[in-house]
């Protein structure tokens, strides 16, 4: 498989055509928009727990993006992966996402945690596209951590 | 594929040869085709040459020494300054060296908040920009009329990708400080009526700055004729190296401007209490200047001006026609901006319909040929025609009808591969 | 003749085959002796052929581009930032790329006069520097206070070169907001004590600034250490090209400091209405950075890691105290500094009794041997010693015992031509 | 002759250890600061016309100089040359020190203009020396030209 197609995989544009979870739904506890200033892909993302404690579960993750297929597809597998996972879980998820991502193509994603995310393993190879498969990602983390902290105090941030 | 387009530079071949890297071979054997110039142009072995013989042989500081190498050095800085000036017929006094082009927009805004008299901008003072800048021609104007209580207004684009000009009578008024406005637009392509429009505001007592970052590498420019007062490009987009950019002000403009950076070099004399400042050009160059650069710009305008600027001109308005057409080709695919190659530069902007141009660029680069996809730092531009990003193809003077033909193919294999038709 | 000396590089003479230059013959078949160091340093072989590589290879725009050149260049221009960032202990995200020392300098003083909250100088605040500074480091700081209102106050000299701290419990006060002072003169070679200041300067809440731009060519430096908030250097003082500076700040700071350039690059989004702006360090990389350039100094600060700082800091101070051994040596030379080679830098400026600095700079060149002559951008410090213009010779790692030797030779032949004993 | 001896004439080392007509001397028209700011060397210098006329005649002109041999010989030989010229002809002699001064070693002097003068002619192959060799000639014009200046009036300005 060249490259290109192993950044381009079938599930990759599938989500892409398809993306799962899309739009912007209520309830949510905070709303983010982040923008990769470099190419302009913009996500505006909500999250919606179902309390906020350290087992907060994740309700909902809804969102409206503008960008290309890896950063689309990114964001939409990683609603399919999260919704309904505890916020400890999630973030065990997305630190995987991430090494996988800033591996250079060196990592061995694992399945069981990333499911279909183990698709953008090719993306790994190709560092100007490696915001795009991110964008989402940290969005999440950012209105996660605003509903967390808003709650837990000044003091007591997540890591 | 017409090999010969009229108005292609004669020994094309030749002068690809002078540019060392479009010899390269890219991912999977493809050779490089690099439409990417209105980002950053190649460099040919000239000014490379030149740079290493300057590193190599004459490497010291300038202005400031009595010894050899210090006046070679001095020698080498100031003709950069004389073949620029007669590059865009200036004085050489009237030739600033900058870090790039952002840096001179940068410059102007910045110690027209600090002017003292009639040019200093404050509450109630209008500048005026356009929709299709540059974020370097943007920014520096929203910092200073916010931080000055100025008024920044702009005039709108017209559906074809041009300046409307239909409110100019409201938008030029007494009111209006500075006209600041790009020559050549770097996503539409536009090249815009300057001279008119400076003509206009100069009639209502504005100051004219022309960004002319894609109007000096593609046509030949007199900064006279032009009606500027003040104008600016950079040296890596003229092939010439990063690293350095060209402030062109009238004398009596920039004689006027208080001084921007403090520092070493800009200065008549300095006391704990106060200093009082160099003429110009050095006034606005503190510390140590871009030496090797100013060296490898003085080649690169050197290289220019062998070939020609009516021979540049007239090949990127060959190549350009041959881009559109070969464009217009595409199904699905949409031009932003003028479809005459006349009267626009060599920057193409387009969408594909249902392909991402991030994507759109990802699978051209696999066939070698690199092209730009993004906002072009024009994202009001951008919103204007409600587009999130587009792809843009970017020919200069090595430009083949090939490598469009290469583009074009590499479009239609785009589609295939993402299954639009 | 002492080729010897402890402390001297090993292997002096190959790292002089590193420099193509030294190579060199003046006028009348003299060698180049090349005592201007402090003025700009000369590059190595390795340093000129990274950027030959880059441009004949590898050159594109940075940051903005998917293709492959693009990701080369990005790449490239990234690792320099990395490996300035390890020079110097510091995170990449706090290296930010300018244009040289003297705009790094500025671009804080320009920022504090904007910046919201705590940092912002106003009325009644205070901005502390010394007499010893470079233009670079008053300049900026005059415009400033003159500016915003503010007060100019410094740190005296005591008359053997030093800082006067005598009232710093005065200077350094409730009102001061900033604290800017250089490392290690280039006029005096004095190192001052930097950390010892800037605690005091911390303890009464105020920023402190350092100048680098004759630290870090010389000694090992660590930024945290250091006890700076801000450090600047410049990239031709280690061997690095022109047209590259870098800003270090402590992140915190550099997030609470607005924006000084704006433009391509340093935003996040952009409307005709406001704009928001990138993270650090892109926040104050305004338009095409110095891509060459930083591709270049990352070569030359590993050129020097490789070598040791610690050994190029040993070798200065062997050199520095033969030299001032040598110079002591010649009747009627008065030297301007520290007379201890362990606790000064390796610029030595001095005076030469009824002989101007010119008339001994162009003798010594008839000879090959290039010194600086004139005020070096510190008038005050000139002024503060009575003295009008001087001579100043200065070592760096690549210079050797035989080259003082010479130096001294042509300080007897000057005083025999113009006839003085 | 090596370059150097032909800039260092026994003329320029005569002048620059015992300067003509050296020190601030009243009466004067105008007074001006001139410094070469990038070695640092000042003059300040007056005019003495005895008209303000075009025929006006140079009674004197007085100096303090601070600068190497080339500079201070230089002014030292301008007050021989020009005081007691019709400021006409000093102009004239202005002109051709500039000239002498740019040529970069190729213009051949007049000695029956120049004089002392000509002994320049060897600082010309030292383009850093050639502004220490001007500094008080650029002085002296802008002083003279004030002076003229002021009584023609603002329209009326000299060449
Ligand atoms: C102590 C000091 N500060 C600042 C500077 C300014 O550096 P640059 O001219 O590269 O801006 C220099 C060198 O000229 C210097 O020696
Ligand atoms: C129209 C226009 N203006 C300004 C710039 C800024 O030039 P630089 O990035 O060299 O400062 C560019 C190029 O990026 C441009 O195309």
């Amino acid at each position: 498989m060249s490259d290109l197609d192993a950044m381009y995989q079938e599930i990759i544009l599938d989500h892409y055509k398809n993306p799962h979870h899309a739009g912007l739904r209520e309830p949510y506890e905070a709303e983010v928009h982040h923008v990769n200033p470099t190419c302009g892909d913009e996500v505006t993302l909500r999250v919606h727990l179902d309390s906020t404690d350290d087992d907060a579960v994740i309700e909902d993750v809804s969102y409206d993006a503008l960008g290309c297929s890896i950063s689309q597809a990114s964001v939409s597998v990683l609603t399919d992966l999260l919704i309904g996972k505890k916020v400890k879980e999630a973030l065990d998820v997305h630190e995987e996402f991430l090494a996988l991502m800033q591996g250079r193509g060196t990592v061995e994603p694992d399945e069981d945690v990333l499911e279909d995310g183990i698709a953008f393993a090719g993306v790994a190879k190709f560092p100007a596209r490696v915001k795009c498969a991110l964008l989402g990602w940290m969005a999440w983390k950012d209105a996660t951590t605003q509903v967390v902290a808003r709650t837990a105090g000044p003091t007591e941030e997540m890591a | 594929m017409p090999r010969n387009l009229p108005g292609l530079l004669d020994g094309l071949e030749l002068i690809r040869q002078d540019f060392p890297i479009l010899g390269r071979t890219m991912a999977d054997g493809h050779p490089l085709v690099y439409l990417d110039s209105a980002n950053t142009s190649q460099k040919p072995q000239v000014v490379i040459d030149t740079m290493v013989d300057h590193l190599e042989r004459h490497n010291a500081n300038v202005a400031r020494a009595v010894h050899q190498l210090g006046g070679e050095a001095t020698e080498a800085y100031e003709a950069g300054r004389e073949k620029v000036a007669a590059f865009i017929g200036a004085q050489r006094d009237e030739v600033v060296f900058t870090k790039n082009a952002s840096e001179a927009l940068n410059l102007v805004a910045n110690t027209l908040a600090w002017a003292e008299g009639d040019l200093r901008v404050g509450p109630g003072d209008e500048v005026l920009i356009t929709e299709m800048e540059h974020h370097s021609n943007i920014v520096p104007w929203q910092l200073l009329t916010e931080r000055t209580g100025a008024t920044l207004r702009w005039f709108g684009l017209t559906d074809d990708g041009r300046l409307d000009l239909s409110n100019i009578d409201e938008l030029v008024n007494e009111r209006t400080k500075v006209v600041s406005l790009t020559w050549v637009s770097n996503m539409l392509g536009t090249i815009n009526p300057v001279r008119e429009i400076a003509d206009r505001a100069h009639a209502a007592g504005a100051l004219v700055v022309v960004d002319a970052s894609q109007a000096v590498p593609q046509m030949p420019v007199d900064v006279v004729a032009s009606g500027a007062d003040l104008l600016a490009f950079t040296g890596h987009k003229v092939v010439g190296p990063t690293g350095i950019g060209v402030l062109w002000g009238c004398r009596d403009v920039l004689e006027k401007l208080p001084p921007f950076l403090g520092g070493g070099e800009m200065i008549r004399t300095v006391t704990m209490e106060r200093s009082t400042y160099a003429d110009v050009p050095s006034k606005f160059e503190a510390g140590t200047p871009p030496i090797v650069e100013a060296v490898g710009l003085g080649a690169a305008v050197d290289y220019l001006g062998h070939v020609g600027m009516e021979n540049v001109r007239r090949h990127e308005e060959a190549i350009t026609g041959y881009l559109l057409d070969g464009l217009s080709s595409v199904k699905g695919l949409s031009i932003l901006g003028p479809k005459d190659p006349h009267d626009r530069g060599g920057a193409v902007s387009f969408e594909l319909d249902q392909v991402h141009p991030h994507d759109v660029a990802q699978l051209l680069d696999s066939r070698g040929v690199a092209v730009r996809a993004g906002h072009h730092c024009t994202k009001p531009a951008h919103q204007r025609y409600g587009v999130q990003a587009s792809v843009r193809a970017s020919s200069y003077l090595y430009t083949t009808p090939e490598e469009i033909d290469a583009l074009v193919e590499g479009l239609e294999y785009t589609k295939k591969y993402f299954r639009v038709d």
